[in-house]
């Protein structure tokens, strides 16, 4: 087996191990989503899926090897951030109180 | 004309001599332009330009040190299996003043280990961080000043 | 036969032309305008005149353009006996209304409209007669419906004449749809569209099977129009109307348009059994039922309304009756009743304006006061009665004439013309004797008489009447043998004179008459009686029209409520029920149903952004709480984002992926903004229609689609697309290039959505409604939700 | 929101952000993006710029209304499908133009302007809705 | 042979970084309070998707993709410690208590002023419909307790 | 793949068609935006989903090497995306202002514009 | 400009390079100087009283230009310009035949209308807030969906002038406006999203969206369920459009909402549209699956007739009254879509294309009749400080001219002769009678009747009844209330209706006259209608003027 061929082979089983691990990591953000209990923690879910569906497109585009998709993650990245600014922005309007723990 | 602009100047002569608008000849041409002006640095008065660009790259190695760090210890206090963090939160009085700087220094405080820029004081000369270890609020602010602070002092000013 | 004169297009502008100058006369000349205006009428009556020779030697005068060649619509005129007589009429009447309404009206403050209506109204008729083209003869049926409503309406402040005028539209109005129908079945299935056309097609609609559906279509339209019960109802409600309008409509006009329909039809519709059925059945129970009820009445306009729904059921029925000598008969009654009906609305007029009152039971003793008056109310009541020498005899003679002659049926038919006879000689002169003999009521304190124009009207109207009598060849020659070979689509001969024929006829009129004199004698008797025996029966179709006016506003009402119930979730529930039933119903009708599909080969990530898209809209669904609602929207949304991804579509893609973070951020800022209660978990029982209708929905669109995309396909499209993109359009995006080139033009409209949405959200936010009386929610208190206590 | 961390980033981080959108719009002819996308991005910038340091600061940024911005765009999107008219072509024609200076790829086209349209439209429109709605809350 | 250790090093860069996020994920959930939460998410999250990022910038070495990667990931570094920020002092104002296992805390409970009540700006409705999503069931200006799960 | 984009484009139109039955504004938006996600899968699989290179010309090529994606249905998409946004911004925006001024995000309980305490017509004439 | 490095080829394989003239400019143009003007509009934000002037010009021109068209269509044929020069079927072909060009003029005559009365009536306030760019937009959405030739783009403009709509109905946030405008909203969005649905479809089936394109392959396809299917589907969502039973709740719910001018613009335009696209889509592109659909739209047409008459009659609200006179109307004009295809070889003859010819012209008076009638009631409401038939009254008297001219509206819009209502009624029951199907014509027949009944009423109450006399002044404490609320709700009727100044009578006037020319001289738009429903029947004109005469 030629170095080319192990880098290649070991590239594919480490994206797929990639993918299933960024798939678990999905699984648990989104039970920290459900869970809540508090609209920040949501919205630290909601940074962390971002974090989470850049780092898919970047194993997708390695995979693939349509490299350009690396601009969707820009533009993530970019809304990402101002998703938290505003939830940020909001929660600091709103003021506390919070009832969801009853709903977790 | 100050000479980060000049700098940029030279790259875009560059691009648009060479022909190619893309990014990659745009950031060779920022290059060679730091290059020439390296060359005419006596004269054209780039001595501080140049050092400090050394400086701040210098500061942007250490950030991406105790980014590193930081991840990984955040990644072996989750992995344990029982959680044992003392968390809390602490002042940090200031000695930058300027806005920019703050705000430097509490972003890269955020990425170090195991602390977190919650706020600046209405006066701007406190800063409070959360640190997931906060047994020792003297240390932590012994590391900040002679760490991330110092090295700020020292690009920007 | 036929000639062809575009005079007799000019005559019919004439009152149109008179109705437009109305209101200006009025305002600027008002001491001429009702004269001035007479002229208009005169003038169209003067040319008629000189139609008259050539029309009474049987030429047919044509005249017309092609007015709506698209539908094959002449606008075009057709004078002959029939209709010239009935021109004659309308334009002869309507100018001595034209001059009885300058006077009766005085100084109305409304007469410039009300000029303006009855020449428009008069326009119209003259045109229903004249009209040759169906659908122009049923423009002008419309028009008199729909000015008789104005007119009716005139006195409009009282709620009754509002009424009247409502309901004789409704009726009249009503019942000409079905002769439009009627026109139009006669236009498809027999290609006739003229009444010239139609006359000269013999048999033809006799034979074709639709022509009791014609008929009963066309009956329908002449019955309403002219009063047949029980649609007589609107006729002595009509009376609201001033009395220049009664003496017009019911005289020679409005009412009558039904009689000349059936006259005119009479040649290609009339002589078959159902015709002669229908006709005198509906007929003569009019003729009896409105002569009682004419005698029920103690209103001067009352009697005189009733007596008018007698005698169009005594035309009717001798239309119906189906000799040539009915139709002679009944023609000449026409002519008879349009003078002397008219003159004795206008007496009837005339004795309120003198007296105050129109009240039988309190009129009387006018005689010395309003000689002129009374002389007139004689002649035209003699008429009606049917006393020679007036032209009321010999058309009262020429009915018992034609009927006895028939069938057993005639016998029946016979015996109504006589009752109705009667009681309409009775009638005549309650309103003609009555009020003017006998002692004065000291309640009418300066009986008067009027300007002349109250009293010269009717007297000139009775005063033909009687020269008809006296000069009955001539009177035949001119207008009645024309009139009645065009009626019965063959010559026919009248010569009945004045001078009494001693025959069956002639006893019958006796007995008529001895009739009539003894139920005037009994008038306040039978009055009485009659008032009684209606009371008991406590109905009428009069009070009918109200309860079905109301059962319609009521049921329209109830049925409205119930299709628009003001609730969203029920409109979307129809919505979607028809949308569910439009999938299924055409792909279970005609099979189109999808093959099973093969377990499709995807690579595990690719399983997984599906599965996460149904994580996500499951989530949706069942979150408990909206915030979580909105964040597993957004799960979905990304995982399709990344859908399109693996799918090869990155601008997609990238569109996707900020369109949808942007949607859950504005939608959590705003709806955390709200103070919503948690979302709604109802109980299984009631979610369960909704889950089945979104299940019948969804799988529909799913298998459709499914279908769908297991047939071959044609990709020339994006094909091209791929060809050019780069080497014309100069892009290697290929979907930009879609976008901004090849279909550009889908893309300006999405930018002018995209700016319009800021506008309008702008809108939303920037323009508030202050409320000055501070008023709370303006929420409909009846609908709290369960469990609320709302203050 | 009262924050000197992000008062002192947010402009550099709209003005990286704004350029960013310029790029992604003008490349869109050839690689993923576009106008709309740009000009989501650039929204996306002012909002963060507004949240940071006002509404105030982004109409002054903006100069005119964003709505007047929108209204440009619109315009010039159409303009640019009429500028076919004296060439005797349908609307919206893609006219290209390479100028010598430049050499290679890179044209003026009537499709680039078309763009530039979208990305002001959406611009405009987007940051309308942000401010209004930012404004609306304090 | 260049070539296949740059494959090597994406691989292994994609696949450390996956377990950065997946480690962030773990502590998202296994952290007792919101700000020890947004350590994990605000640094090992940024950190793994960005070495997944510059793995894929390897893969495509030379081109304007890789570029583009590589500044993404500086622009992520730039932005995740801001909106951790902004995150932890919205809470902070907004009354969010820390664990209660905390050991120090010498932040004034309230930086801000007080915020004037939100449902202040026009809005009408029957109290009870007042109760929501967000409950804004305790007075404003007076934060309630939040008990964090920890503590439960 | 057609078949598992049929599969979720009912999933899709069934949960919006349920969510859209629900009385409450704000869960018909969520509704409609799966609708809108629905239609757009919708489209993309009636143009057909087996090719899955991105349509976009290589810089050396004229047209692309391989067979790539359907570009119209994404032409198509994007502009139904960017249509079904302005319009879910609006809707909500909408639903704002009622909740404010109304009190109330249940449809139900909105009735302004058909009271339903409306009379019957005047009966009289 | 120069294109270089094209081979000319390449250029003539993909490209049509006639040059393209002013006048062919015509079929663009409709749609392009109202976004232009809406665009200049919005820009002008701060020139708020200059904006009805320019309004007023903008749809001047636009209705020129619609004339000018109208007139080149009827010379010359169909007019089309293939967007960005691209071949048939690639590019986005806009596609003037008689029927649209028909449509787009009516259209452009009550927006004119609408605008002249809007002039004096919308507050600066409004201004502001963008009701004169919503009004351009809107009709340039309408404009484009009358003129477009591509399915898509069809489905774009109809978003267009929904957002133009959507932005005209809330404004001035009234409460019963936002109420209104849910219902509208939602309802109205899940009918174009179905639309879109259909048209992926389509695409899906076809491979095409190029309407011409479709027409024709639709008819050398050999019959199948997908079809329809789609043209089910396409029903649904134009049906709803149109406000055809059962899916018509949307517009009795909201159209009485907004400013009265709005009221008016709407009852002209938007429903029109519906129907447009029905014709355009059931009768051009699918005829033969809709000869299957023809009793079910023959029902729809016949209840749709019946619940509008009943609800009109079931009405206190003027405006809500005229909403479901609207809704008539529709089923009316439906009703003219029912008949089956003909058996015969030739398929433009017969009852058919009477019935549509009648339809077009249904459509056409419709436009203007129901505009005017809405204008009418505004002024109405404002010289009798309510909408509401308990209260209005003595309008014959005080408003003579507003009196006769509603008059005229009244009978125009039950039908009856001598103006414009009643020659597509007649030319409707005719086909009817003529098709077979003389239960539909009994139908219009008996909704043209009841229609009758409830204008007379409107009539007497409105008009001719004494104004009810108000008590004010009580001391009861309810009586005050009430007192204060009726003030209330006079004061926001007025609102409603006509903001601070009085309107002009002259965009009524002209409607009225309008009605009453067709009246009586309906043989020009009658030939257009029947040469316009002949192009729809027989679409080998339309296809031949896109493709040029190869395909
Ligand atoms: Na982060
Ligand atoms: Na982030």
């Amino acid at each position: 087996m030629s170095l080319e061929t192990f880098a290649a082979g070991f590239l594919d089983i480490a994206l797929d191990v990639s993918f299933a691990i960024l798939g678990f990591a999905f699984l648990a953000t989104l039970l920290r989503i459900y869970r809540g209990p508090t609209l920040p923690d949501r919205v630290i879910g909601l940074d962390m899926l971002t974090a989470i569906a850049i780092g898919f497109i970047a194993v997708i585009g390695i995979d693939t090897g349509y490299t350009l998709y690396v601009d969707i993650a820009i533009a993530l990245g970019l809304v990402g951030f101002l998703a938290t600014v505003a939830f940020a922005r909001f929660i600091l309007a709103r003021g506390g109180g919070d009832d969801e723990e009853k709903a977790s | 004309m100050t000479l980060p602009l000049m700098n940029l100047v030279l790259a875009l002569i560059w691009v648009t001599v060479s022909g190619s608008f893309s990014l990659v000849n745009l950031v060779f041409g920022f290059c060679l332009g730091a290059l020439s002006l390296l060359l005419v640095r006596e004269h054209v008065g780039a001595v501080g330009y140049l050092s400090r660009t050394r400086r701040i790259l210098s500061l942007l190695l250490l950030f991406i040190r105790e980014l590193l760090m930081s991840a990984w210890r955040v990644a072996r206090v989750v992995c344990r299996p029982t959680i044992d963090v003392r968390p809390g939160i602490f002042a940090y009085p200031l000695t930058v003043d300027r806005d920019l700087e703050i705000a430097l220094l509490a972003n890269l405080i955020t990425l170090t280990p195991g602390t977190l820029s919650v706020d600046v004081s209405a006066d701007r000369r406190t800063l409070y961080v959360h640190a997931l270890d906060c047994s020792d609020p003297d240390g932590a602010r012994r590391d900040i000043a002679d760490g991330f602070e110092r090295k700020i002092l020292e690009a920007f000013r | 036969m036929m000639g062809s004169d575009t005079r007799f297009l000019l005559i019919l502008a004439l009152p149109f032309l008179a109705a437009a100058l109305a209101p200006i006369l009025f305002r600027r000349l008002p001491a001429i305008a009702a004269a001035g205006l007479a002229l208009f009428p005169a003038a169209a009556f003067a040319i008629l005149l000189s139609a008259l020779a050539p029309v009474a030697g049987g030429t047919a005068i044509l005249a017309g353009f092609n007015w709506i060649p698209e539908l094959g619509i002449h606008f075009s005129v057709r004078l002959d006996g029939l209709s010239l007589v009935f021109a004659l009429l309308i334009t002869g009447i309507g100018t001595l209304i034209v001059l009885y309404a300058g006077a009766y009206l005085g100084q109305h403050r409304d007469r410039g409209r009300f000029f303006a209506f009855i020449l428009l109204f008069m326009g119209a008729m003259l045109g229903l007669v004249l009209a040759d083209d169906l659908a122009t003869l049923f423009v002008f049926w419309e028009m008199t419906s729909v000015t008789s409503f104005l007119l009716i309406g005139f006195d409009h402040e009282r709620e009754a004449a509002r009424r009247a005028a409502i309901q004789a539209l409704a009726i009249t109005g009503g019942g000409g749809l079905a002769l439009l129908a009627g026109f139009l079945t006669i236009r498809e299935v027999a290609g006739l569209g003229s009444m010239t056309q139609i006359l000269a097609s013999g048999e033809a609609l006799r034979m074709t099977a639709a022509y009791p559906a014609i008929l009963i279509l066309v009956l329908c339209g002449a019955f309403t129009k002219s009063a047949q019960m029980p649609f007589h109802v609107w006729l002595p409600n009509a009376m609201e109307a001033p009395t220049p309008v009664s003496a017009y409509l019911h005289s020679a006009t409005m009412v009558k348009a039904g009689v000349y329909l059936l006259l005119r039809l009479n040649p290609a519709l009339g002589g078959t059994a159902l015709w002669e059925t229908i006709l005198p059945a509906f007929g003569s129970v009019t003729l009896v039922g409105g002569a009682l009820l004419a005698l029920r009445a103690s209103d001067l306009k009352m009697v005189l309304a009733y007596t008018t729904v007698a005698s169009l059921g005594l035309l009717v029925m001798l239309i119906g009756a189906g000799s040539q000598e009915a139709v002679a008969a009944a023609v000449l009654y026409l002519i008879a009743h349009s003078l002397f009906k008219g003159g004795l609305f206008m007496v009837a007029g005339s004795i309120d304006h003198g007296a105050g009152t129109r009240d039988i039971e309190r009129l009387g003793g006018l005689r010395a006061a309003m000689p002129l008056t009374f002389a007139a109310a004689l002649l035209c009541a003699l008429s009606m009665g049917g006393v020679t020498p007036l032209v009321g005899f010999l058309a009262k003679e020429t009915i018992y004439h034609a009927l006895v002659e028939g069938d057993a049926a005639s016998a029946l038919l016979l015996i109504a013309a006589v009752a109705g006879n009667a009681l309409m000689f009775a009638a005549a002169f309650l309103v003609a004797l009555a009020p003017f003999v006998g002692d004065r009521p000291g309640a009418i304190a300066h009986p008067h008489e009027g300007p002349p124009a109250l009293w010269l009207a009717p007297l000139v109207l009775g005063g033909l009447g009687l020269a008809a009598g006296l000069f009955a060849p001539a009177f035949h020659a001119a207008f009645s043998v024309p009139m009645a070979s065009s009626a019965a689509g063959r010559p026919v001969a009248i010569d009945i004179g004045i001078a009494p024929h001693i025959n069956l006829p002639f006893a019958l009129s006796l007995a008529t008459i001895a009739i009539g004199i003894v139920l005037y004698l009994t008038a306040s008797r039978l009055r009485r009686a009659l008032v009684r025996g209606l009371e008991a029966i406590g109905w009428g179709p009069d009070r009918g029209f109200d309860q079905m006016m109301r059962g319609l506003l009521r049921g329209a009402f109830g049925i409205t409520r119930i299709l628009q119930n003001g609730r969203l979730d029920i409109y979307i529930t129809v919505t979607f029920t028809v949308i569910a039933l439009a999938v299924w119903l055409p792909m279970t009708l005609t099979g189109t149903l999808p093959a099973v599909p093969v377990m499709p080969h995807l690579r595990f990530y690719e399983w997984m952004v599906l599965a996460l898209i149904l994580i996500g809209i499951f989530a949706v669904v069942r979150a408990k709480n909206r915030l979580t609602a909105i964040v597993s929207l957004g799960i979905q949304g990304f995982a399709v984002a990344l859908l399109f991804m693996l799918l090869g579509a990155p601008d997609l893609s990238f569109t996707q992926f900020m369109v949808e973070t942007l949607s859950v951020v504005v939608l959590a800022l705003v709806m955390t903004r709200l103070r919503l209660s948690p979302s709604d978990h109802r109980p299984w029982r009631e979610m369960l229609p909704d889950v089945a209708l979104a299940v019948a929905g969804g799988a529909g669109i799913g298998l459709f689609l499914l279908r769908l995309t297991q047939r071959p396909f044609d990709n020339a499209l994006s094909d091209f697309f791929t060809a050019y993109s780069r080497t014309i359009a100069h892009g290697r995006n290929i979907v930009n290039v879609i976008i901004v080139d090849f279909r550009g033009v889908d893309t300006m409209g999405e930018i002018a959505v995209v700016m319009t949405t800021g506008l309008a959200i702008l809108a939303l936010i920037g323009i508030r409604v202050i409320r000055r009386d501070g008023a709370p929610a303006a929420v409909s208190p009846a609908a709290p939700a369960a469990g609320e206590a709302r203050p | 929101m009262r924050s000197v961390i992000l008062r002192a980033t947010a402009p550099y981080l709209t003005a990286l952000m704004v350029l960013f959108s310029i790029f992604v719009l003008l490349r869109g002819h050839n690689e993923p993006g576009g106008g709309f996308i740009g000009g989501l991005i650039a929204a996306s910038a002012f909002a963060i710029y507004g949240i940071a340091c006002g509404v105030a600061s982004v109409r002054q940024a903006m100069h005119f209304h964003p709505l007047a911005i929108a209204g440009a765009g619109l315009m010039l999107a159409v303009l640019s499908g009429c500028l076919s008219i004296p060439l005797e072509r349908p609307f919206l024609t893609g006219l290209w133009a390479f100028p010598a200076v430049l050499g290679g790829d890179v044209g003026l086209s009537t499709p680039m302007f078309f763009d530039i349209g979208v990305y002001l439209v959406v611009v405009g429109s987007i940051s309308a809705i942000a401010l209004a709605l930012e404004e609306e809350d304090s | 042979m260049a070539g296949a250790i740059i494959l090597i090093l994406a691989a292994l860069l994609s696949l450390t970084g996956s377990i950065f996020v997946a480690i962030a994920a773990i502590g998202l959930l296994r952290l007792p309070d919101l700000y020890t939460r947004m350590h994990a998410a605000s640094k090992a999250g940024t950190v793994g998707s960005g070495m997944m990022l510059i793995a894929l910038a390897l893969v495509s070495a030379g081109s304007a993709e890789a570029l583009r990667a590589i500044a993404a990931v500086l622009f992520f570094i730039l932005t995740a410690p801001i909106s951790a920020h902004l995150l932890a002092k919205a809470a902070h104002a907004a009354g969010y208590r820390l664990w209660p296992g905390s050991v120090l805390n010498e932040m004034p409970a309230l930086d801000v002023a007080p915020m004037p009540p939100d449902a202040g700006d026009g809005m009408v409705g029957s109290p009870d419909a007042q109760e929501s999503d967000g409950g804004a069931a305790a007075p404003h200006g007076a934060p309630p307790q939040i008990a964090p799960r920890g503590a439960a | 793949m057609e078949a598992a984009l049929a599969f979720v484009v009912g999933m899709l139109f069934a949960v919006a068609i349920y969510l859209l039955l629900s009385e409450h504004i704000i869960r018909m938006l969520l509704g409609l935006v799966l609708l809108g996600n629905g239609v757009n899968l919708l489209i993309f699989a009636a143009g057909r989903a087996s090719a899955v290179a991105p349509p976009i010309i290589p810089v050396d090529a004229d047209v692309p090497s391989a067979v790539t994606a359907n570009p119209l249905p994404q032409a198509l998409i994007l502009t139904a995306i960017v249509i079904s946004f302005s319009f879910f911004a609006f809707l909500l925006v909408l639903a704002y202002r009622v909740y404010q001024d109304l009190g109330t995000d249940d449809t139900d309980r909105m009735r302004l514009a058909e009271p339903e305490d409306d009379d019957l017509p005047p009966l009289g004439y | 400009m120069a294109t270089p490095g094209l081979s000319p080829e390449l250029l003539t394989a993909a490209t049509l390079t006639a040059p393209v003239r002013l006048a062919n400019y015509l079929v663009a143009l409709p749609v392009v100087v109202p976004l232009l003007f809406a665009s200049g509009l919005l820009m002008m934000r701060g020139r708020l009283r200059w904006q009805p002037a320019v309004a007023i010009a903008g749809m001047t021109v636009l209705l020129v230009i619609n004339l000018l068209l109208l007139r080149r269509v009827a010379s010359e044929g169909p007019q089309v310009m293939m967007m960005g020069a691209w071949k048939p079927p690639f590019g986005i072909a806009f596609t003037a035949d008689r029927l649209g060009v028909l449509f787009a003029c009516a259209a452009a005559v009550v927006a004119l209308a609408c605008t002249i009365h809007a002039a004096a009536t919308v507050s600066l306030q409004e201004r502001r807030y963008g009701f004169f760019p919503f009004l351009f937009v809107m009709i340039g959405g309408v404009s484009g969906a009358f003129l477009t030739g591509d399915l898509f783009n069809l489905y774009v403009w109809f978003e267009v002038l929904l957002i133009g709509s959507f932005g005209l109905i809330v404004l001035g946030s009234e409460h019963r406006q936002l109420d209104g405008a849910t219902k509208y909203c939602f309802l109205n969005l899940i009918a174009t999203t179905f639309f879109l649905v259909a048209t992926g479809l389509v695409y899906g089936l076809f491979g095409t969206l190029n309407m011409a394109d479709i027409a024709m392959k639709a008819r050398s396809m050999e019959p199948n369920g997908e079809v329809v299917t789609i043209a089910t589907l396409m029903l649904v969502a134009f049906g709803m459009k149109a406000a055809a039973f059962p899916l018509n709740n949307w517009l009795p719910a909201s159209y009485h909402t907004p400013r009265f001018v709005v009221s008016a613009l709407f009852a002209g335009l938007l429903t029109k549209v519906g129907v447009y696209a029905l014709i355009r889509v059931l009768l051009m592109l699918f005829p033969a699956e809709r000869g299957g659909l023809s009793m079910v739209v023959a029902g729809v047409a016949a209840a749709t007739m019946i619940v509008g008459a009943l609800g009109a009659l079931a009405q206190s609200d003027l405006r809500r009254f005229l909403n479901y006179l609207v809704i008539a109307g529709i089923g009316t004009i439906l009703a003219g879509l029912a008949l089956p295809l003909p058996l015969s070889s030739e398929p433009t003859a017969g009852p058919l294309q009477a019935g549509l010819s009648g339809a077009i012209f249904y459509a056409v008076h419709s436009m203007v009749v129901m505009t005017a009638l809405y204008l009418a009631a505004s002024l109405m409401t404002r010289r009798a400080d309510s909408a509401s038939l308990h209260e209005i009254g003595g309008l014959w008297r005080s408003s003579p001219l507003l009196a006769a001219v509603t008059l005229v509206l009244l009978i125009a819009v039950s039908g009856l002769p001598p103006f414009s209502g009643f020659w597509p009624k007649l030319m409707l029951v005719q086909a009817m009678i003529g098709g077979g199907m003389g239960w539909l014509a009994a139908v219009i027949l008996l909704s043209g009747f009841l229609q009758t009944i409830a204008c007379a009423r409107l009539f007497a109450l409105a008009f001719w009844r004494p104004a009810p006399a108000v008590d004010r002044g009580t001391d009861e404490p309810g009586a005050m209330a009430a007192a204060g609320v009726r003030a209330a709700a006079v004061s926001i009727a007025r609102v409603m209706a006509e903001g601070r100044s009085e309107p002009s009578m002259l965009p009524l006037l002209v409607l009225a006259l309008l009605a009453v020319a067709i009246g009586l001289w309906p043989q020009g738009l009658a030939s257009l209608t029947g040469a316009a429903a002949g192009g729809i029947l027989d679409p080998a004109g339309y296809h031949l003027s896109v493709f040029g005469g190869a395909s």
